[in-house]
């Protein structure tokens, strides 16, 4: 049996599949043994209550989607008290994702959710900086590494950047988070979008823009993962579009150490579990004993131009 | 279609949230049939562990992709009846868009990917003793299996069918099948508007003793028994709709408000609902 | 007769349909009257002779493509002689899409395609600037801005900014151009992806990193010309994914006062002039009289929660 | 299969530039059919329009959208034949992957979008009086029409067929049917590598006064041929493949390198090809 065991950081996951965030909740607990994860990730909460964005939050577009869904989140103290203790039935670790509007409040939030039961935070910084004219922090290496470094020094735990595809800064932004001491990045959130019906003229999303996820952003996310698992030399962990082994490998071959997978739990609830069994018939298949004699295995083909043989 | 509805017995979903109680299967398609010219009937084939359902809950049918239609996410259909005996569902759908679109297309034998069943169906409380039914359109798919479980409960009801034209009404001789008085209305006969339904859903108060609502398909409706019911002291219930992505409550897509005790709250349509106390809809 | 008619600065278009630079060609000719659309546009030239990327320079992903053509180009010289004459034989206006590696080279090159048949140049900033490590001009507002301005000063021809979906910044570039004299905005060029083979491990294109086009680039493109649209006041010409009349009205309704096919000429080399047939059929089904009619309409949704009426 | 293949005159078809020789066609499928494990006849009713054609021209398919199989971009196919009294169509094709893997479940009277006839066919100059065909795979199938006009121009005709195992031998009828001395050399009987091939070859150009070669399929054989023209001074074409976008010479993806007067020119495997002189391949 093939070793799916993968580290990131000082975490050791018993296999590279998990959820990405806001994606996935306790709910799914109904679907399947969620202990079957690599680990679980919990949708993005903020310290304070908050609303979310105006209805419809989602649509679909040309074999992808969209969603303003928005943060809205019931606070820290109720996930505190709710949500991780859930969490702590299951051996998968378990990383919360976090965000706030300014780097001292992403310090201090870090600092209150590192509690017994956290493996890891995983920090949303595609939400709009308050001090950057409401510009997202994950647009620019400047912000990125102001909030991973006054976090650094707030908690202990593993940090994880979930960086942006929005931006035109993806490898600065890496590398401005590895040297504020992110343990690990999450590549990527999902990509500024926009739909209108043009029957009706009306915008799709009650929001008007949102981020699109599924098939349709595999291409830019994973040019992204193998942009930043060669310039960093933390882990990489690979997001966007993430439905079939193919995909997984695809990541994982670009550079990827673990992969989170999205909008396919909406498509197919029971997508993680299945992808773990896939992948470890892949291995097999290929003879290979570990997922780590993928990674990063990507072959750039050289300039010579060869004829098809046909046989 | 008189099928005998398999209802959870006390146990609502939430309570136990670890057991795996909701499932990703491949159906097979027994029969499609048009029930006129917009609404299709679908009868799937379908294993034990998804007909443990509720009236009022729903599944999310993963469409299939064709040559005219690409369907992404999934789309939530109510259960318009489930028969554990013959290990049958169904579905009682308006072929409306692309995800309608594909799913007029499949054939018996074809296979269907469904997730359920999901949601909070229908509660009739002890106290609600003479149900009044109002639905419109496809609302009338949601509460078929409602009407099914008052004859189940012996509980002798009162229906109103609401339609565009007398064409689009459907499911009334099932609704009188489980034992209901159904009166329909249809915008054609100029019966269907709330002026007119007002004073006659008034007199079913006074001549029935009505003492609840249920009501699914219309948004006019839903507020014209908001009022009736506040007016009357009549509680009642809404299964509602709402874009979804997840269906299992993961994602937060598809919430709407809601009157609480502590001010607005939103609720998720596919977790919460989408069966909803009629008076806190907001 | 609905009136096609569109208006890009002092250019009037006969109707909104154009072809996107580097997915049109004489060659085209075989196949349809090229009279028939409003704009002609060619493929970027350099200056001086340039050799493109290595091949595979093509692939297909999930219901798009990534291309890594680069620009090869048989230079200006070649280009005067043979191209423009070849488009003197149409009505509709040439519009040639340059390319260099400097602010100064782009206006001396501006000035040199300045020449009796042109009716306007795209200019394409989306190559590297050699004053800016090699950062493409269109990824900051600066850069942009420099490179119109100069060009601005050489020439009187109209001037499209051709933009990249790359960059963070898409507003602050839209209005550095607009600042900087651009008569018109093209929104967009195609965006960084990837593609690997899982089966060999191979990245599927020969540069390794491509250009994403087709419909899977339409939503971030489309938001990108209802920012555009909103930003500035000089017309906004849509591009990225387009192959039906639904996304060409999209495009209009989102704010593009003109759009351009790409990828989809390749897919069907007939999609231009069925677009022309269908638009027009669409604004008489509509009871339009005008394509201006459609342009800016978008409809924003208040917030209000809305229960579906059945009927 | 024994079409008669329409030939253009003189023009080729990038002397006039500006009519409208290029079309893109919806064509019924008449037959689909397995000529061996791996590869597939398909013949479509096609429109005279697209019938005006060369041996070596191609056209681009777009292949349907299926349930397993989502090509997006088309796929370029050699002319297998083209006969324009029955206004028929055929490719032999090998079943590779999403876009051929789509393309075979094509049945009767389904239709496939085509876009052709492209690019340059081949050209028997008029000193090669005694061509010799090497094909290997599928690289039959462009060679066909090929040896059918070496028949209607009676020049005496051999041809070496190439293939990994006997079963995979394809065409050899056809190509005795137009008159060729066909010999078969296959991978498990040891005889097709450059080695054995050379001295074959060799003797042929002594024994028959091989004047011009033509290939397609095999890199291997092409270098082979290459060397062997260089030495003896023999001429000749090759059928070249590439990656395409558009097919028609717009988008600069399927170039290859060549040797030119001044030095090396990347050309355009769609328009300037896919029959290139052999001895300017790179
Ligand atoms: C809990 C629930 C139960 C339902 N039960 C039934 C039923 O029994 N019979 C029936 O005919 N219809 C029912 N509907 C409505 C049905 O889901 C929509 O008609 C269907 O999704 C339309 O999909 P489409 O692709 O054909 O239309 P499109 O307009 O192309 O859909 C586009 C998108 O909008 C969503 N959407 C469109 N209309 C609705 C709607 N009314 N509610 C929610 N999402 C919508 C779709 O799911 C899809 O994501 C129910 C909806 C919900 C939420
Ligand atoms: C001018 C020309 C004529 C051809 N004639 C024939 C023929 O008569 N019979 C036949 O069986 N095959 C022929 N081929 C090869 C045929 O085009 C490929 O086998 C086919 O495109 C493979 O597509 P696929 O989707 O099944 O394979 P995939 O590997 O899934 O294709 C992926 C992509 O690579 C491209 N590709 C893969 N292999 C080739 C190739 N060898 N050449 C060019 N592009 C390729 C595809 O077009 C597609 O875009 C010809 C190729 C060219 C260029
Ligand atoms: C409905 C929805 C909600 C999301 N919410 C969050 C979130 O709260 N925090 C976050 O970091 N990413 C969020 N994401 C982004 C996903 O985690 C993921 O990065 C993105 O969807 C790309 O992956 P996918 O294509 O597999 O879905 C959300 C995505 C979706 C579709
Ligand atoms: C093969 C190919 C070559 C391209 N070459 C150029 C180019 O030379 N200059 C340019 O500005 N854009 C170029 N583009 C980008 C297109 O003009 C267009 O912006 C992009 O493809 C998005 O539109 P689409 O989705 O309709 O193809 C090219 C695109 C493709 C697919
Ligand atoms: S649809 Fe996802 S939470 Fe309801
Ligand atoms: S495939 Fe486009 S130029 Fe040859």
């Amino acid at each position: 049996m093939a070793d799916l065991t993968t580290r990131i950081g000082a975490l050791v996951l018993k296999n590279p599949i998990m959820p990405a965030s806001g994606t996935f909740s306790e709910e799914l607990a109904e679907v399947f043994d969620l202990d079957c994860l690599g680990a679980h990730v919990t949708k993005t909460i903020t310290q304070g209550k908050r609303a979310g964005n105006p209805v419809p939050r989602v649509c679909e577009v040309n074999g992808a989607m969209l969603n303003s869904i928005g943060i809205p989140s019931k606070g820290a103290e109720w996930f505190l008290q709710n949500t991780v203790p859930f969490y702590a039935d299951y051996d998968a670790p378990l990383v919360i994702s976090i965000s706030a509007n300014s780097a001292d409040e992403f310090a201090r939030f870090a600092e209150e959710v590192s509690v017994p039961g956290v493996a890891a935070i995983e920090v949303n910084i595609s939400c709009p900086n308050v001090e950057d004219h409401g510009k997202a922090f994950a647009m620019r290496p400047g912000p990125t590494g102001d909030v991973i470094r006054k976090m650094r020094s707030a908690t202990d735990l593993p940090l994880w950047a979930k960086l942006s595809p929005n931006t035109g800064e993806v490898v600065e932004v890496a590398q401005a988070a590895e040297a504020a001491g992110a343990d690990a990045l999450v590549t990527a959130n999902t990509m500024l979008a926009m739909a209108i019906d043009s029957a009706t003229g009306r915008a799709r999303l009650g929001n008007v823009m949102g981020g699109l996820s599924g098939p349709a952003l595999k291409p830019i996310t994973l040019r992204m993962t193998y942009q930043c698992a060669r310039a960093v030399s933390i882990p990489v962990i690979g997001c966007g579009g993430i439905s079939t082994v193919d995909d997984v490998l695809e990541y994982l071959i670009a550079g990827a150490r673990a992969v989170q997978v999205g909008t396919a739990t909406f498509i197919s609830p029971t997508t993680m579990p299945r992808l773990i069994g896939e992948l470890e018939q892949e291995l097999e298949e290929r003879g290979l004993t570990s997922v780590d004699a993928l990674i990063g295995s990507v072959d750039i083909a050289d300039e010579a131009i060869t004829l098809a043989e046909y046989a | 279609m008189p099928a005998s509805l398999c209802v959870v017995s006390d146990s609502a979903p939430t309570a136990a949230p670890v057991r795996h109680s909701v499932n990703e299967v491949d159906c097979r398609v027994k029969a499609h049939e048009w029930v006129n010219g917009q609404y299709r009937l679908l009868t799937l084939s379908a294993p034990c562990s998804v007909l443990d359902c509720q009236p009022g809950q729903f599944f999310h049918l993963l469409c299939p992709q064709t040559d005219r239609f690409h369907p992404y996410l999934r789309r939530p259909m109510s259960i318009y009846s489930c028969n554990r005996e013959k290990g049958e569902l169904t579905f009682l759908y308006k072929v409306a868009g692309e995800g309608t679109g594909a799913l007029a297309g499949l054939e018996t034998g074809d296979v269907l990917n469904i997730v359920g069943p999901l949601g909070q169906g229908f509660e009739i409380r002890p106290e609600w003793r003479r149900p009044l039914l109002i639905a419109r359109g496809v609302g009338l798919a949601t509460l078929a299996p409602l009407a099914q479980e008052c004859a189940r409960l012996r509980l002798p009801l009162t229906a109103i069918c609401s339609a565009r034209a007398p064409d689009l009404l459907m499911s009334t001789n099932l609704f009188r099948s489980f034992g209901a008085e159904v009166i329909t209305v249809t915008d054609t006969e100029g019966n269907s508007d709330t002026e007119s339904l007002t004073p006659l859903i008034e007199g079913l108060i006074r001549s029935r003793g009505i003492d609840a609502f249920f009501t699914c398909g219309s948004a006019r409706l839903m507020r014209m028994l908001q009022e009736i019911g506040a007016r009357h002291g009549i509680g009642g219930q809404v299964a509602l709709e709402q874009h979804m992505a997840c269906g299992i409550g993961m994602c937060q897509a598809c919430v709407r408000p809601f009157r609480r005790e502590d001010g607005a709250v939103n609720l998720r349509v596919c977790r919460e609902g989408p069966v909803f106390d009629l008076q806190e809809v907001l």
